[in-house]
């Protein structure tokens, strides 16, 4: 199926969304950027931390809520788009219900398991209780309340297009989310025939019957890192940072890199993609 | 600079020295991971790594780290995993020592990466805790590495995302059922605060060379305790800074600003 | 035995039946193995089974299994996994049908796999839940398979493992919080017993061949309802019986005393 | 290290030991007849099902408590060591704390997670409820009270010397266990090399941190299954079962199997291993 088939089909507006779940790897950019160009609206996400990709969304009005422990640019620092819709409403105010790295992890796996909720110590004597109403003190704990994604979208190494999905690296919360989500839309670097992957069960990373949709999208996760593809593009990071500091420059960098491309193969071509390909396995 | 080192250098080189030998450490995003990896290659040789992506090293990577979920930290890595397994270590109890990065710590430890100002309309919105307040709340002890100015260092955070020792009252932590032990140390651009046994307020342990205590205090928005013998920072030593150009060879981390 | 298919056949056959076309079924322990697989080679081609081990499969194993862990329902998985993650979808209310084995079942379908007697110094200690009370509690619909005996299909059983519509009331899963839907036939090896819409007593729907009404109700612990038009079970199909003797090709479930 | 090293040094008298967690494979057995010639007492046992194991250390008298989900013997039913235990109190009464499967794994978890427990939906209904302390209701979920083993037992595939180990097939509650419990015994069929472990971080099972020995143990599984390795012995559990009918019969099937057999090569060379052999990867 294609990105924009997937997008159009299975991310409705007012969807709350899963994404990011690798923390730093195996973002999905081509299908926040499909989103973009949909015009997508009142979107809730949810991750941990997102690298950039949260900050593009914000910027281009198609978030409602963020559900997150972190918001910005790993090595570059904060994300200008969340400040600007945090700090003056622009393009539109956003609601944000903080979490930790940890209280999200708990969060998806109650939701996996259908528990109302995990109580956990951490968190414990953090302002951010006060600033999420799924975070409850409860006697000396606290209750962290599922979350439940409508959607998770998970870029991995190899799938088939049933669904069957090979990661590897860190996987942060991508089990869980797509355990907990109602519905999965898997990005691959490469698709493959169901037999290399089903020789080992173990690798495959949810199970099939959550997968609604494969979209095959090389390069899709651009520019954060694919273990076995390809390292972090640090300074498209640093160009994004840059750009974005000023409304107008986010506008600007937005027309280039997601309303003027068509399709991610022409996004691709405007990047050195060889100079990205890593040797770690 | 003059000198033959720069400030982030010399964080990253008294920030590897909290590591101790067969420590199991939360590595955090940017200078800490330069820390680790100068300690694993001077005197913690058996210490091992978490990265709350999900992973467990020994040998750091041999490749430069834009983020801890690059390739070069991947390959080699004793376990690969979820966060959330990462999370049950340090939930445990078992994770020495945490690296937190701060925007703004108060006199009592605490750190904001969250909100200056009203959370409703924040003047700053900071990214957030991450898997600080985590660090904060459930490591047995913890640093945090900053530029050391009066807007950073406050007399009291406007919201605690990361925990220090809280209203700095003896017995804060555990009377809040905070698991570990709180932060140890301060570092900073200007020299290295540190707490009283059993936590408090921070005070002065030593001055960076170059750099002078009445800098300091004017530099710190509270009226800073002094130790008693308020020493000189020890400068990197060749070695250190030959491990810390060896991992950040373009200076990514350690001469650029970020 | 005269006739050309065993009791334990013909409880394969009658089980497999109820699995539909595309259910994501809840395998248990020994016949519903062999339900599945006949079901998967029959009417329901595109059926899923989920194994509490930590298994999901599309095609039945190739060779014979003892258990469910045996390495051939391993080869040929399309997920191997923690028992807890399999768990989840059930928990979701994603698993259409389970099967549970049980050793004593009462009119209102509840099972008792764990104390016969009192549980402080019990006449006989069964093993107990295993994932029974997991499957009778979250999957949407589920049925039992067991030996026909007055001791076994008791009025009310003594200890309720799993449950299925507690003290028979009206709306009693509901009200006590059960997400699915119940149990919809308990198999015996002299008829099949089914409930009424919404739950409730079972009552007699089929009779095995050779067997008769009265010999059921004898056999019954309770004062067993019927149908209005209680029938004769079909008998296995030619196809059925082949499938069964392929996976189960000494008989070790089928025509062997277990 | 050897097994009897192993369980000299790390399982003493009293403590709360988790084997079986993959359930019908990978069962420890050699370590648990070992348990029997050290004459190890009061033990409290942990586990999902236990397919035979639990049942002999029951009838040795190793036994104080079960918190599992079921005992017996999975191809034969009944596990009659168990039930004379329970019924009698021969060869000593021993206390039950009833789980289901899923339950139980999900105090394993609240345990690595150091949380007091965990809510679910499942147990409602059932009078398993009322049969264990560790199991309470809350509104209108069961809380699962956390379940921290001294030491979890584990038999993989594969393993180093540090105990970094592989293991593949279903992995019921492994994963939990190992990083619940506060240390981990490792036996493997094939010690190798770090090398060839660490080239897949993603399938290393458990932390090596949490690892204190690991015993090089081939067929110390039998007769459970091993995936790649060794197909279940049913005839084996059959004899078990039939002989353990009575307690004279448990004593001396304990006595030949157990008790005369001074280590597992030994036990072994009484086996028909080859025919064992699996095709199944």
């Amino acid at each position: 199926m294609s990105m924009a088939d997937a997008i159009a089909r299975f991310v409705p507006d007012g969807a709350t969304v899963a994404m990011g779940t690798a923390l730093e790897p195996l973002i999905p950019f081509a299908a926040a950027h499909e989103l973009i160009r949909q015009g997508r609206r009142e979107l809730e996400l949810v991750g941990p931390i997102s690298d950039a990709l949260f900050d593009q969304l914000i910027g281009a009005g198609c978030v409602r809520r963020v559900t997150a422990a972190w918001v910005g640019n790993v090595s570059e620092g904060l994300g200008h788009c969340y400040r600007r819709a945090c700090e003056q409403g622009v393009p539109r105010s956003i609601e944000v219900h903080d979490h930790t790295n940890f209280s999200i992890a708990l969060a998806l796996w109650a939701a996996a398991w259908n528990a109302p909720y995990i109580p956990t110590r951490t968190l414990l004597g953090s302002d951010i209780l006060g600033r999420n109403p799924g975070l409850e003190m409860e006697g000396d704990v606290v209750r962290v309340r599922a979350v439940r994604p409508d959607v998770a979208i998970v870029h991995v190494q190899r799938a088939d297009e049933l669904g069957r999905a090979h990661a590897w690296g860190p996987l942060g919360v991508s089990e869980e989310a797509g355990l907990a989500a109602e519905r999965v839309i898997v990005m691959c670097e490469d698709l493959v025939d169901a037999s290399s992957l089903l020789r080992h069960p173990n690798r495959i990373l949810f199970p099939e019957t959550k997968v609604v949709a494969v979209v095959h999208e090389p390069g899709g996760a651009h520019p954060s890192p694919v273990q076995g593809y390809f390292n972090r593009d640090h300074a498209f990071y640093h160009d994004y940072a840059a750009a974005s500091r000023t409304r107008e420059g986010f506008e600007a960098w937005l027309k280039r890199w997601v309303l003027d491309v068509p399709d991610r193969a022409t996004y691709l071509s405007r990047i050195d993609v060889q100079a990205l390909r890593t040797n770690d396995g | 600079m003059a000198e033959a080192y720069t400030d982030q250098e010399l964080m990253v080189a008294v920030g590897s020295r909290e590591i101790r030998d067969g420590d199991l450490v939360f590595v955090g995003m940017r200078l800490p991971i330069l820390a680790y990896a100068v300690a694993r290659n001077a005197h913690a040789p058996s210490a091992r790594g978490l990265f709350e992506v999900g992973l467990m090293r020994d040998q750091p990577a041999a490749g430069f780290l834009g983020t801890m979920g690059d390739p070069p930290n991947v390959t080699g890595a004793l376990w690969a995993t979820r966060m959330s397994n990462v999370m049950a270590l340090m939930a445990q109890g078992l994770v020495d020592l945490g690296f937190i990065g701060g925007a703004e710590v108060d006199r009592f430890g605490n750190l904001n990466t969250s909100y200056v100002g009203d959370p409703a309309r924040p003047a700053v919105k900071l990214p957030g805790s991450g898997g600080g307040a985590d660090i904060a709340i459930l490591s047995r002890r913890w640093v945090t590495l900053m530029t050391h100015e009066r807007r950073r260092l406050v007399k009291k955070v406007s919201f605690i995302t990361s925990p220090g020792f809280g209203d700095g009252s003896p017995g804060w932590r555990k009377r809040n059922g905070l698991l570990g032990g709180g932060p140890v140390a301060i570092i900073t651009t200007l020299g290295v605060l540190r707490f009283p046994e059993g936590g408090g307020e921070a005070f002065l342990a030593s001055v960076h060379r170059g750099h002078t205590v009445e800098e300091v205090r004017a530099s710190t928005g509270w009226d800073l305790k002094l130790a008693d013998d308020v020493s000189e920072t020890s400068a990197p030593t060749d070695a250190e800074l030959a491990a810390i150009r060896r991992f950040d060879p373009e200076g990514f981390w350690t001469r650029t600003e970020r």
